[in-house]
């Protein structure tokens, strides 16, 4: 009998309170992708925007495909391709005064156009991330394996803003 | 010497300094120039070809002079504009490009020899004899060239990066530029406002100017304050714009700790992409030198930074002044000085109209025509109505006139226009889009003017982005205008500096258009002018009006060279911040990665992951035995192995089937569900792209497996064939390649290890979904060990505590984990190809795999893949094995026995070599010309490199199991 | 370089991959050598306004078509790939077409 | 006038007023035996050979701007010959031999520099491709050593070998590799055909080929027309354009390299490195600049200018390698207009078009290939036939298979 523990992309580590930001890792619970094969859908989130069902929350996560996040699957069976994702991400929350600031040294969108209710798909540093903006900062996916690298490249700006502001 | 009652430095707030050894005291706001002239310090360094003596020209980053190496405890950063560089407390710094001492310089021989140096002179010898170049010459030159020096350690200081949106930016905190920004806070647009200075108004701190009626600082303050509060303003002091790029972007260098003593975690520099709806250039203008005789000894200064010393800095750069100018500005200085109560020896004025109405003998219609002093300034020599009057002096303050710094408006190749009037270049309309140029970098020249300029230019840019904008008041100001007379030179039979950082006198650039270098680029090039830290900045626009003058033509005619970034030097550090150590690219890691760093297993780099080399244990000493036992244990027990590095990506629709058929070259529509196909897929030049397996789940469920190296590669790829080639099909992919944890079991004990987890009995190439308690896994029978193979994959949360457990399983049976090294011999044995077979010049023709090319469809490449050089006269995959059992080599050429080794005769190369356990020896796979007909022949295998040069005899490329019945088992 | 993606907006350069020109669009027959040779390798390479094909590799995975002047960067034009139904392999069945 | 320390001194003590023009300023004549367009290092060298190796001298070089004007005076400046694939080895091992005679056969000092080249590798599949360039590189009669990385260290202490993102498993070193001085490989050849009578003219634009019944006759330019029988067109950069007045498409797409200068530092790196991982490669100059460079910026473009994300990419690269560099700033960034074509070679052959022929698609390693390229290209304009060193450089081979693509990255212009 195999009895398989589950871990977290970045099990063990704790959250960072640094500068006006809070760094941490967020469950999002189950996480699947919905690629509608008719693009015109109702139901689908435009381009960049959220879309919140309940508890569930379906974000747009590029062309003809999002993420049902934290929700069943529902009928989008019948009418897209489903993938699980769940395992697939880490999420971490960066909240706080300070975190467009920071989220500003890594991502190259303008974040000004970025209010609650919508998210972008683009890069931090150089990995593919998924930004949502939610009340007081943003939800960031990164891929599992890079989970490593994304808490350090925020970390390091955090820690470089805390020096910034005791000047 | 300090001129009570004046500048802006914080006299309560001394601050200690070093240079060279010696320590100085200025106070807060100095930089390290108004420092070390308040000191008296004249020299501060040495120039670069003649090594002459330099002293403070400028008051800003275009100085070519006081360049200075600053330390910071094991680090030192070169070349350090002492006018830009504030000081702090314990600041160190120190003269370059001297030896032994900044006033006894060795290399100050080279002065004596200047008449052998002249430009382009080094084209003309060194040639004899031929290996004294590199032996004696060069080194020679290379040693003596240069200035800074780096510490040649690694500089592991923090440096940051950051990206930043606006609806309007504006360069430069001047007069124009607080009036831009002041009219785009107003109208309640997204405003940056960069400044390279420590503090904003540009020469309104430097010059005893009025607005309002009051003095201009005081109206810098009450800008600075409203700025200051407005919620859509952003402030960027020490910030400079460095380069303009297309898009609306812009490069720019924010100096956040360099004015500090070094603190822990704060980053010295931070470069900024900003992108900006529109952009307003108030970048101001710079002084410029006029050409004499002995123009760069220390001492002799522009005058508008003898001006900024004076009311910035409460500094007096000399003790009796002399001013040398073609232009009204340079009064203005005189008047300050006076003012001050500095004593102003003479205005030496150029225009024979100019006025005479100063407090000091002021001298039209005159030039300078010589200077005295090495060390410093001592006295002058200038022509005045046919006669040469003689001064002492110990600071000359000169004026060419004014450079609109038009730089920005030329990064996208645009060319400034030449404006005779001003007698300067000025932007060419439009050249960069979005970016529109106001105040003194426009050519407007009076402080009224550009106060309503910047406020006008600024409405104009906000109007492109279609905002309201309600013009605002402009504050009264002096209107005057700015007379000049051209003076680019003051002919003589000794050098005249035009370039002092690369020691270009007037005398290179006649003799480069003596020699025909006529062309201002071919000019440039010859004599190097304008190629030093300056960029030319002090010295372009006179070296091109020399130019004009030698070859006859105008200087509209002559033009300019081509500005490009940065605008004034960025560190390397800066722009590649965050790429020391591991942050070039990111880090991946598999679910296993902790489990293998505790067995001790060293981790490598494949392509961006970390996978375990292998795994010692104890009376291990080299990798090899490791290997060996690795090895060893699949083929006689069972091996774990984490391949999740491996591309998954699950492939959906009623045309994924379709879909699968045209990007394979074999047919996946006929794939029974719950088989599992071997796949190769071209590029569309025909070459082999990846190979892998794929799964069928369902009707029209796939999941496909990429190598690791290709995995986004053929992601792209097959985005690209559906986008393009497949409107209206039905099939969607993502990647799932994070989503599973998957782990090859491999070895004749392989299924009694799955036996232990799951009943699941897969015939070879079949998979099916099991239940491993709670967690449904996919289970694959597949092998790339050539044993009894499977493959099991897990949501990733699990995969490490499926490790674990694997690993302990297969411990009971006597196997264990395997790693890289051991999972190359196994495919090695077995003929097994991977990346360094399919390098990308490889077809399926040279695998041998011509019949995965299916005669029944097309298939992306296919028919790239029929071109004739594709398919003759090729090199063709063989499996080598060396007489004797000797060691051989990957990257070994082949030739045929008893050939000259020599290319003509290269017959191909060895691409993948391994020590095989299993067979004893070592084995090979390579490319041989017509090699599949060519089994059993002996070839010579030749690795100059390793000093190999033995017989091989061809084989297959399966050394192992040929027949394949352990894998089928 | 900003590129405006139909579907993510205005976005860095950095974020795509390029690829070449619009010339890859045009699927050759098997055989037709000539038309392979100006599908992979022939291009008109001109000095002005050019129809290049972009992936937003690094934000939604829509392959674009961008008109872009070369000379002077300006890019006049995006559109998504997808849906223009370019190419006779679009056309055809799996099973036609023979070695 | 002969160049030598001597004349130098003697010129120096006499005021330097004796130096002549380097090269006439000559008017076009109405006609040529032959017509190169285009004034950069592959024209001038090609002038320079037909005139010295086939007694061709009634020629003239067709520039549309200044002597030296393209990628000639705008690349760093790397010299070597480290291919490995039959076509280029044979070419790049005749160009060096070219070069290592140079200033003796130009009596110009184009400081030829061979300080050795160093390609590292970071992992063990790029060692063994690595040492199949080697072996290649001694197959052909050059030289090549494998370093481990010890072997690295003693050479390149400076680098990050404590980095683990890539870490340094060793470097192939080519000793006979190095720099020369660019701008001066252009006027030295420039002199040397103006000496053996070739006209150069400089501004002079090339509007239109004029071809009667399949042959070419002679060129339009910006100052007249000019007949001939034989025109060569060498204008890398602007293939395409050139190209497309004879009614050619060629196998070329443009586009933009950057490279970087930093300030004036004393001597800190003594080789030429190159870092294929981070595609960034780093020489120092005689004058004590940090000369570097990376990958094109990937996109088609004549614009002369690069964009932020590449010039990030090689500054990130340069300090993943070696971060003591951090403090060296950048003076000035540039951008080179490269010949891209699908397999990364050039192109050195005939046209359909009589009498026209083609030097072309030097990617971004013209440099290098200046002497042997103009010495093919003279031989072939003069004998009708292909060099032996350059006749895999067919136009045609793309369309046939017959590739040359060192980078396996396949027909896409822009991987090369």
């Amino acid at each position: 009998m195999v009895n398989l523990i589950a871990k977290s992309p970045l099990w063990g580590q704790a959250p960072l309170v640094s500068a006006g930001v809070t760094l941490a890792e967020v469950d999002l619970g189950q996480v699947t992708s919905i690629a509608p094969f008719d693009m015109a859908v109702p139901g689908f989130p435009a381009p960049n925007t959220v879309v919140a069902d309940g508890a569930a929350r379906l974000v747009w996560t590029g062309r003809g495909q999002a993420f049902l996040i934290g929700g069943p699957v529902g009928d989008w069976a019948e009418v897209a391709a489903v993938t699980d994702q769940s395992d697939g991400w880490a999420g971490l929350s960066l909240l706080g005064a300070g975190a467009v600031d920071v989220l500003a040294r890594l991502v190259p969108v303008d974040l000004r156009r970025l209010a609650v209710g919508d998210c972008a798909r683009t890069q931090l540093g150089h990995m593919a991330v998924i930004v949502i903006a939610v009340a007081g900062g943003f939800e960031l996916l990164v891929f599992r394996s890079m989970a490593q690298t994304a808490w350090h490249e925020l970390a390091t700006v955090i820690k470089m803003r805390g020096a910034r502001l005791a000047c | 010497m300090r001129i009570e009652g004046k500048g802006r430095v914080d006299r309560l707030a001394p601050v200690r300094f070093r240079f060279d050894g010696v320590e100085y005291r200025g106070f807060e706001g100095d930089t390290l120039a108004s420092a070390l002239l308040a000191n008296g310090v004249r020299l501060v360094g040495r120039s670069f070809k003649y090594h002459r003596p330099r002293g403070v020209m400028t008051a800003g980053s275009e100085e070519p002079n006081a360049l200075v190496e600053v330390i910071d405890g094991r680090q030192q950063t070169p070349n350090v504009r002492a006018t830009v560089q504030e000081i702090y407390e314990g600041l160190e710094a120190k003269s370059q490009n001297r030896w032994p001492s900044l006033k006894y310089d060795v290399l100050a021989v080279n002065d004596l020899a200047s008449r052998f140096l002249t430009a382009g002179f080094y084209y003309k010898t060194f040639m004899w004899p031929r290996k004294f170049w590199e032996r004696i010459y060069e080194p020679l030159i290379r040693r003596a060239a240069g200035l800074g020096s780096l510490s040649g350690r690694h500089d592991e200081a923090e440096y940051e990066k950051a990206f930043a949106f606006c609806d309007l930016l504006v360069i430069g905190a001047g007069p124009a530029g607080l009036m831009a920004a002041l009219q785009a806070a107003r109208a309640g647009a997204d405003v940056i406002l960069a400044d390279e200075a420590a503090q904003m108004g540009g020469r309104l701190l430097a010059d005893s100017a009025e607005i309002d009626g009051k003095p201009a600082q005081d109206w810098v303050a009450e800008v600075l304050a409203e700025l200051e509060a407005a919620p859509n303003v952003r402030l960027m002091r020490r910030t400079t714009v460095t380069g303009a790029y297309d898009g609306g972007t812009f490069g720019a260098l924010e100096r956040v700790g360099l004015h500090l003593a070094a603190r822990p975690d704060l980053p010295r520099e931070c470069f900024w992409r900003i992108v900006a709806g529109q952009a307003v250039l108030a970048a101001g203008a710079q002084e410029r030198m006029i050409a004499f005789e002995g123009n760069d000894r220390p001492g002799i200064m522009t005058a508008s930074s003898l001006r900024t010393y004076l009311n910035q800095y409460g500094v007096a750069a000399g003790k009796r002044v002399t001013i040398f100018a073609n232009n009204d500005d340079a009064r203005q200085t005189a008047r300050d000085l006076m003012a001050a109560g500095v004593t102003v020896v003479a205005i030496i004025d150029a225009r024979p109209d100019a006025s005479v109405a100063e407090d000091c003998p002021v001298y039209t219609g005159a030039e300078v025509i010589g200077t005295t002093g090495r060390h410093g300034l001592t006295g002058i020599t200038f022509r005045y109505h046919g006669g040469e009057v003689q001064l002492a002096t110990d600071c000359l303050g000169v004026s060419g006139g004014w450079n609109p710094l038009v730089h920005l408006t030329c990064h996208m190749n645009g060319r400034p226009q030449w404006d005779g009037a001003l007698a300067a270049f000025v932007p060419q309309a439009g050249a960069v889009p979005g970016l529109h140029v106001a105040g003194a970098a426009a050519g407007v020249f009076s402080l009224g003017h550009c106060l309503a300029h910047g406020a006008e230019v600024a409405a104009a840019a906000l109007a492109v982005l279609g905002h309201k904008v309600a013009p605002i008041a402009v504050p009264q100001a002096d209107e005057a205008g700015y007379d000049i007379m051209p003076v680019w030179e003051v002919k003589g039979s000794r050098r005249a500096w035009l370039d002092f950082a690369n020691d270009v006198t007037t005398k290179d650039v006649r003799q480069a258009a003596q020699e025909g270098f006529a062309s201002v680029e071919h000019m440039k090039r010859y004599t190097t002018q304008g190629m030093a830290p300056d960029q030319g900045k002090n010295s372009n626009i006179g070296a091109l009006a020399v130019l004009a003058d030698a070859t006859g033509r105008g200087i509209a005619q002559t033009g300019v060279t081509t500005y490009r970034p940065p605008f004034s030097p960025v560190s390397i550090a800066a722009i590649g911040a965050g790429g020391r150590a591991e942050g070039f690219a990111p880090q991946r890691f598999m679910t296993s990665h902790s489990a293998s760093v505790e067995r001790g297993a060293p981790m490598i780099e494949a392509g961006l992951w970390y996978r375990p080399s292998y795994f010692p244990r104890p009376g291990e000493v080299t990798w090899r035995q490791a290997c060996d036992r690795e090895v060893a244990m699949v083929r006689s027990a069972v091996g774990v192995c984490d391949v999740s590095t491996l591309g998954k990506i699950d492939i959906q629709g009623r045309d994924a089937a379709r879909f699968l058929d045209l990007v394979y070259t074999n047919v996946f529509s006929t794939l029974p569900i719950g088989r599992v196909r071997y796949g190769l897929m071209l590029r569309a030049d025909g070459h082999v792209l990846d190979d892998g397996t794929t799964a069928r789940l369902a009707e029209n469920h796939y999941v496909m497996t990429t190598t690791t190296a290709a995995a986004g590669l053929v992601m792209r790829h097959l985005e690209f064939v559906a986008q393009a080639y497949c409107a209206g099909w039905e099939v969607r992919f993502i990647s799932v390649t994070e989503q599973w944890a998957q782990f090859a079991v491999a070895g004749p004990m392989a299924k009694t290890l799955i036996d232990t987890l799951t009943q699941a009995d897969l015939p070879f190439m079949g998979c099916a979904l099991v239940q491993l308690g709670d967690v449904t896994a996919r289970l694959f029978r597949i092998s790339f060990s050539g044993e009894q193979g499977y493959e099991i994959a897990v949501p990733a949360r699990y995969g490490e505590a499926l490790f674990r457990d694997l690993l302990a399983r297969a411990e009971t049976l006597g196997g264990g984990p395997y790693g890289m090294e051991a999972l190359n011999v196994l495919r090695i044995e077995k003929g097994f190809i991977t990346h360094s077979e399919i390098h990308g010049r490889i077809t399926a023709f040279d695998i041998g795999m011509a019949k995965m090319i299916s005669a029944k469809k097309d298939c992306i490449g296919k028919g790239a893949a029929l071109r004739p050089g594709l398919l003759e006269g090729r090199e063709q995959l063989v499996g080598l094995r060396p007489v004797n059992d000797a060691m051989i080599s990957a990257g070994a050429h082949l030739f045929a026995p008893g050939a000259e080794v020599k290319r003509e005769n290269d017959q191909g190369y060895v691409t993948s070599v391994c020590y095989s356990p299993t067979l004893g020896g070592y084995l090979g796979l390579a490319f041989l010309q017509d090699g599949r007909a060519r089994h059993g022949e002996m070839v010579r295998l030749v690795d100059h490199l390793r000093g190999i040069d033995l017989l091989c005899e061809v084989s297959d490329p399966v050394f192992y199991d040929k027949e394949g019945g352990l894998l089928r088992g | 370089m900003r590129i405006t993606c139909p579907l993510c907006g205005p976005r860095d350069r950095r974020e795509f991959y390029y690829y070449g020109s619009e010339d890859y669009l045009t699927q050759p027959a098997l055989g037709d050598f000539d038309a392979i040779d100006a599908h992979l390798h022939l291009r008109d390479n001109l000095a002005g306004e050019v129809r290049d094909l972009w992936y937003h590799e690094m934000g939604c995975a829509a392959w674009l078509l961008v008109t872009r002047n070369t000379v002077t960067h300006k890019i006049s034009d995006v559109v998504q790939v997808a849906g223009g139904g370019v190419g006779i392999l679009a056309k055809m069945k799996p099973e036609e077409g023979a070695l | 006038m002969r160049y030598s320390g001597l004349k130098v001194i003697t010129q120096g003590l006499f005021g330097n007023k004796g130096w002549g023009p380097v090269w006439r300023d000559p008017a076009p004549k109405g006609e040529y035996d032959a017509i190169i367009i285009g004034g950069g290092g592959h024209g001038l060298s090609t002038a320079y050979y037909l005139a010295k190796n086939h007694g061709l001298t009634n020629i003239a070089v067709l520039e549309k701007g200044y002597i030296g004007s393209g990628n000639v005076g705008r690349n760093t400046t790397i010299v070597r010959a480290n291919y490995f694939l039959p076509g280029n080895s044979e070419f790049y091992s005749h160009s060096l031999k070219l070069w290592e005679g140079l200033e003796a056969e130009l009596n110009y000092n184009v400081m030829h520099s061979q300080r050795g080249l160093i390609n590292l590798f970071h992992s063990d599949g790029q060692r063994d491709a690595f040492v199949r360039r080697g072996n290649a590189m001694i197959n052909q009669g050059d030289d090549a050593i494998l370093l481990d990385r010890e072997g690295v260290r003693q050479h390149l202490p400076y680098l990050d070998f404590e980095q683990t993102r890539f870490p340094i498993y060793g470097g192939l070193l080519h000793p006979r590799g190095g720099t020369a001085r660019h701008d001066a490989v252009a006027w030295g050849y420039a002199r040397g055909a103006d000496q053996r009578g070739v006209d150069l003219i400089q501004n002079c634009e090339v509007t239109g080929i004029d071809i009667e019944g399949g042959r070419v006759v002679g060129v339009q330019t910006t100052r007249g027309s000019i007949r001939a029988r034989k025109v060569g067109m060498v204008v890398a950069g602007r293939s395409g354009q050139v190209a497309a007045m004879a009614g050619m498409r060629l196998p070329i797409e443009s586009h933009v390299l950057q490279a970087f200068v930093t300030e004036g530092l004393k001597p800190c790196i003594d080789h030429v490195v190159s870092f294929g991982m981070g595609h960034f490669y780093i020489s120092q100059s005689d004058k004590g600049g940090l000369v570097f460079g990376g990958d094109i910026d990937f996109y088609a473009s004549y614009a002369s200018r690069g964009n932020l994300p590449m010039v990030e990419h090689v500054m990130e690269a340069g300090m993943t390698l070696m971060p003591m560099i951090g403090r060296a700033k950048v003076l000035r960034s540039w951008g080179g207009i490269m010949d891209m074509t699908p397999d990364g070679s050039p192109i050195i052959d005939k046209t359909p078009v009589d009498g026209l022929f083609i030097d072309a698609g030097w990617n971004y390693g013209g440099f290098k290939a200046v002497p042997a390229s103009g010495w093919c290209m003279a031989h072939l304009m003069a004998t009708g036939e292909s060099h032996a060193v350059a006749r895999r450089f067919r136009l045609d081979r793309f369309k046939t298979g017959h590739l040359l693509d060192e980078e396996g990255t396949g027909s896409q212009h822009n991987l090369h």
